[in-house]
């Protein structure tokens, strides 16, 4: 199924949000609001956003520890996620998560991981407990090129191949795992390969359109959604920034004419060029997208500026769910 | 356990289906999760008709572990079998980093009622990828509950407890126990997370016995009886959230504290016990602080060799002896 | 280079060696002079022989807990192997490892793990080091159609596809994991498919077939000794006994008639008819071997029976390689 | 640290390097594997020429830490880098039930001369997947021999003799100390193993500061000073084997106890220092055995959360000064 004019405008209109939410935030990590580092999503908006499009609102994703823009595609507000970053009380997370742990249970993101390859065996849960509860769910597992050489990618795939678990696990590949060449630490030239070595479908998408994106996500949800079982994809993309921002990397690993060859292909270029040139969206159109996710996004930053700093004896709560006497102080 | 209630003789082993069998049949968000259990329905150790929840799973540790969490943090409440307890280094990864710490880094969106079990195999040549009792190891890890029930009825009201409770527990059973019976209520029965329970009261050492050295501790305080030496024995059942109380209370009591504890020595739950004696009941203390512990040494596989390393009766005896 | 009829009957009588060192050590057990439980090859002599008849002298065998067979098949002398079943102090491992450590580094048998997937990444860690110092010496690796699950698979066999590592991994596929069927918890049918995973070649060989098990191993291994990395082996094999015997497994999950059909290809049947018929040994030469056999093994359990068991001192020795001060006592 | 020898002011981050580079150079079994480790020879850190034994792994901590081991038995002298020490959980299974327990479970035939590597991330805003101190874990698992180095002439001489010891060593550098300074001897300079050092002399309270709380330590000590409390400042710089005597000689003489620790407190380093002293000091000791560590929470992303949970100068001196 084809998404419909107004899907592809809400499309576009994530990828945007992605962009200036992280432009923003690099901004906002200059001038010392973000304490740490911060892993930005610029250049992957392809694959997060059409990735993110083809599911349902009860359905689940897990994102990585580069996953500011999972939250956002799946609708998360702005001001909490920025707040958040900055180490608020009002941070989606109350300040203890920061960046790499983004998650947003409201809109289903249930959970993100500073932990390589950390993600994949809590999706399987997650679809293990959609397949017991037939809740009709299905979870969204994104991983990078560096985590499908984790154990936990075997162990998960593995694991949901044999129950048939509704999971779409959806590999953000940017060539890159920080500054190691994917190349050379992959013993395959495609990660969407190994689908074969677990008997479930393994599709290249090319990660920088996102509509293309979304066509074989949603076919893999489907499927899931069918009881047919989970599938590996794999979007090609790029990461068109440092590895990590805040973090001194002392080398350079890629060379400029690459970096500028994958600008070219800069996902929302691409999405807006071609709507534009079908008549879906306007100049105009577009202006007021711009301007009303600028007024968006100035609103999240002045939510979390306005936040306070959590109080220190808030570090002492959230560890259990419920009091625990002795034992911890 | 209340004295009223009638009770019935049940082994360990026993006590640890019986926990399954009915939680399951309590609760439909109760699944279990682990290598092997199938048999468990097909050889009637659990009702037939829970097969349906039993994910007997491929050798992935790490991988069904997180399966847990994940599942436990959408609605399920799993109890995931970890078998052998020196297999948990395996899947370190997801408790530590995942199970334990989920909750706080969502700023507490995220619940999860997932139950780790492990069994510490021991004392039968089993050697030493077979023969660990890693519970320091997950004490040191905040956000995880640890408990190492010592008796049927322990291990079956802590099983149950554990299953009831939104936080992850991870349970330390003991294979040495398993065919030892004791008394278990009848009826429902729940032990409580985090409360100790007095095996037998005294007034001249406090004798901290953990796991499956009660009977040892039991004996040793019978021996030293006849001495004129009156030891009260506390099995603390739970190790996090610690029952400080109780141990403190003693301690303040008798001035003396000896702690028995079958695994590693060095950062095990016996020193833990004994810094917090040093710490907080430091003016009752009238003799050193002691630990019978088994050493610092991968279990070997020889008897001649495995036995000897054990915290037995006589070392506590010994231990309890030298205080005076 | 198929081999030639000394290497044969040398294969032949590493079959029986096995199997018959694998009886006594049943009854040893059952006699109550082996402590613990053991877990037995027999079923897969022809797999473990036909794999280390590819080897040299001077190459290296990892195993797994079903490892007796492995040294056996390596050369190691059978009185220290059953010494160390029966924990004496003249044990291969002075008593301290038992019967899933039978490691026996005089004959390459480098390590055995009672961890199921622990031999994969030490055995990867033999062919880095084989390749960096240059030696012309290659890894065996033996594993379980269950440890294929194991993350430890995966990253072991991507580390070594990318290094070009001198590494073979032979799994012995016999159909169960303890009463699991590998069916019931693998995703593809054949783990050798999972070579095409990792850029190596994976091929599936009979192995109740000692000689078809070689000629597949020595081709592997000729490739990793040219430089060209490592391969993946599945041997279809069946265990003929329990998983265990010494422990309690309260239910039957194999069928009998399975069990049967299997039998009938005994791997030791299999190449004895063969050299029979091919007149390469004789019922003579049968009737000699299987009483020099019966000696040797007699002299292995006199051997043992004689050892003292180990001083409880000496559990204090070995933790470390040099004298240790404090700390551990 | 001989006083006569000449030193040359060195960040402890150049000091890491130092160590490798000359190992590397002195020894051709000597190798490094890690993720993303090509980048040392890349940009200069290190020497070009190494870059042949320079690997640059796949994120597979578990699979090259066993990758290390097996390669320690056969002729390397591998060092494996884990960068961020919380990524140790996944490399567990290789660390404690392979490299710990090989030699012993041989029998003595294997020699593992494996190095691992971990840099603890704190203090940062790295929130609790990048900032655990699981030192404790490991000095629970019996076979492996566990450092802490807290200068850049610690960091150096460490990772020296860790590289040249036979048995499997884990590192724990600290992240925090990257750009501090400190004189490091020129030419060969080698930290033994299992060796404390006093870092400020005292005697009224022993002071045991662990790692990167070495100055919070010694200015607390110069805070008491002024108020007439000499406080001994040591630095164990091994937790296996610990120096006991070092520690042990300093409690008898001053009959007090600190113990600073920036990891999670619940059987922590300090739990067995503190057990320790209350078993084979206790007559000595005057006043109860204080801990000041970070309590027990998952470390949180926030500054404000995080920063006052760690032990620092004015927890050292309160603690101090309860104990009069
Ligand atoms: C288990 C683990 N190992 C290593 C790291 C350090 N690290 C953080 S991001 C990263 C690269 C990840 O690469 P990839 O999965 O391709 O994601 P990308 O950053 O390219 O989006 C590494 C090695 C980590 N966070 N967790
Ligand atoms: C990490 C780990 N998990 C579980 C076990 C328990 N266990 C011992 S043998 C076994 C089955 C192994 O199956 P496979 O690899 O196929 O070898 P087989 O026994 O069939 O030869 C299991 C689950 C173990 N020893 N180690
Ligand atoms: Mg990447
Ligand atoms: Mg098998």
């Amino acid at each position: 199924m084809p998404l419909r004019p107004s899907e592809r405008i809400s499309l576009l209109r994530d990828i945007m949000t992605i962009r200036r939410f992280e432009e923003s935030v690099k901004k906002q990590l200059q001038a010392g609001l973000i304490p740490g580092s911060v892993h930005l999503s610029i250049g992957h908006e392809g694959a997060i956003a059409g990735g993110c499009a083809a599911l349902d609102d009860g359905d689940f994703v897990v994102g990585t520890h580069r996953s500011h823009g999972h939250p956002i595609a799946k609708g998360s507000d702005l001001g909490p996620l920025m707040a958040e970053l900055m180490g608020r009380a009002d941070g989606v997370c109350k300040g203890k998560g920061g960046s790499m742990h983004l998650t947003d249970h409201s809109v289903g993101v249930m959970g993100e991981s500073g932990i390589v390859g950390g993600g994949l065996p809590l999706a399987t849960g997650i679809g293990l407990s959609a397949k017991v509860l037939e809740s009709g769910r299905i979870c969204l597992c994104f991983f990078g090129d560096g985590a499908s050489s984790e154990g936990s990618f075997h162990e998960s795939l593995n694991l949901a191949a044999i129950w048939k678990l509704p999971v779409v696990y959806l590999c953000e590949n940017n060539l890159y795992g920080a500054t190691t060449p994917a190349d050379s630490v992959l013993s395959v030239e495609d990660i969407a390969i190994r689908a074969g070595g677990y008997g479930i479908p393994g599709e290249i998408v090319d990660g920088q359109d996102a509509e293309a994106v979304h066509s074989v996500v949603a076919r893999a949800v489907d499927r899931a959604r069918r009881g047919e079982g989970p599938s590996l994809i794999e979007a090609k993309t790029y990461r068109f920034g440092e590895h990590a921002e805040g973090l001194i990397i002392p080398v350079s690993y890629r060379d400029e004419e690459e970096v500028d060859r994958w600008k070219k292909r800069d996902p929302l270029d691409i999405l807006r060029t071609r709507l534009f040139e079908e008549g879906i969206v306007s100049e105009e159109d577009m202006t007021q997208m711009e301007s009303e996710l600028q007024q968006r996004i100035e609103a999240a930053v002045a939510f979390a500026k306005a936040s306070p700093m959590p109080e220190p004896s808030a570090a002492f709560e959230d560890v259990y769910s419920n009091p625990i006497a002795g034992g911890s102080r | 356990m209340s004295e009223a209630q009638p009770s019935r003789e049940t082994t360990y082993f026993q006590a640890i289906f019986e926990a399954h069998q009915e939680e399951m049949l309590r609760d439909e968000r109760v699944v279990m999760i682990g290598e092997d259990i199938s048999l468990y329905t097909k050889s009637g150790i659990l009702d037939g008709a829970l097969s349906d929840r039993i994910f007997s799973a491929p050798i992935s540790e790490n991988g069904f572990c997180g399966m847990g969490v994940g599942a436990a943090m959408t609605g399920l409440r799993p109890v995931v079998d970890l078998t052998i307890a020196s297999f948990i280094y395996l899947a370190m990864d997801q408790i530590v980093n995942q199970a334990a710490k989920i909750r706080y880094m969502t700023g507490g969106q995220a619940t999860i009622p997932v139950v780790f079990r492990a069994s510490m195999w021991h004392d039968g040549s089993n050697a030493a990828h077979h023969s660990d009792r890693p519970y320091p190891l997950l004490m040191n890890s905040p956000g995880l509950k640890v408990v190492v029930p010592a008796t049927a009825a322990d291990v079956k009201g802590l099983i149950k407890s554990a299953i009831r409770d939104d936080d992850p527990v991870v349970i330390f059973e003991d294979n040495s126990l398993w065919f030892r019976s004791g008394p278990v209520p009848e009826g429902e029965h729940l032990t409580p997370i985090g409360v100790a329970t007095v095996r037998r009261p005294g007034d001249d050492v406090t004798l901290v016995a953990i796991g499956s050295v009660q009977q040892d501790a039991l004996d040793a305080a019978e021996i030293l009886a006849k001495e004129g030496t009156s030891v009260e024995v506390i099995d603390p059942r739970t190790l996090t959230p610690l029952d400080k109380p109780t141990i403190l209370d003693s301690v303040e009591r008798t001035g003396r504290l000896v702690i028995v504890d079958p695994a590693h020595r060095t950062c095990g739950a016996a020193a833990e016990i004994a810094a917090i004696a040093a710490e907080e009941a430091f003016h009752a203390l009238k003799a050193p602080i002691a630990r019978v512990t088994t050493p610092d040494v991968p279990i070997p596989f020889s008897p001649s060799l495995e036995e000897p390393l054990y915290p037995r009766k006589d070392a506590i005896v010994e231990a309890v002896r030298k205080l005076k």
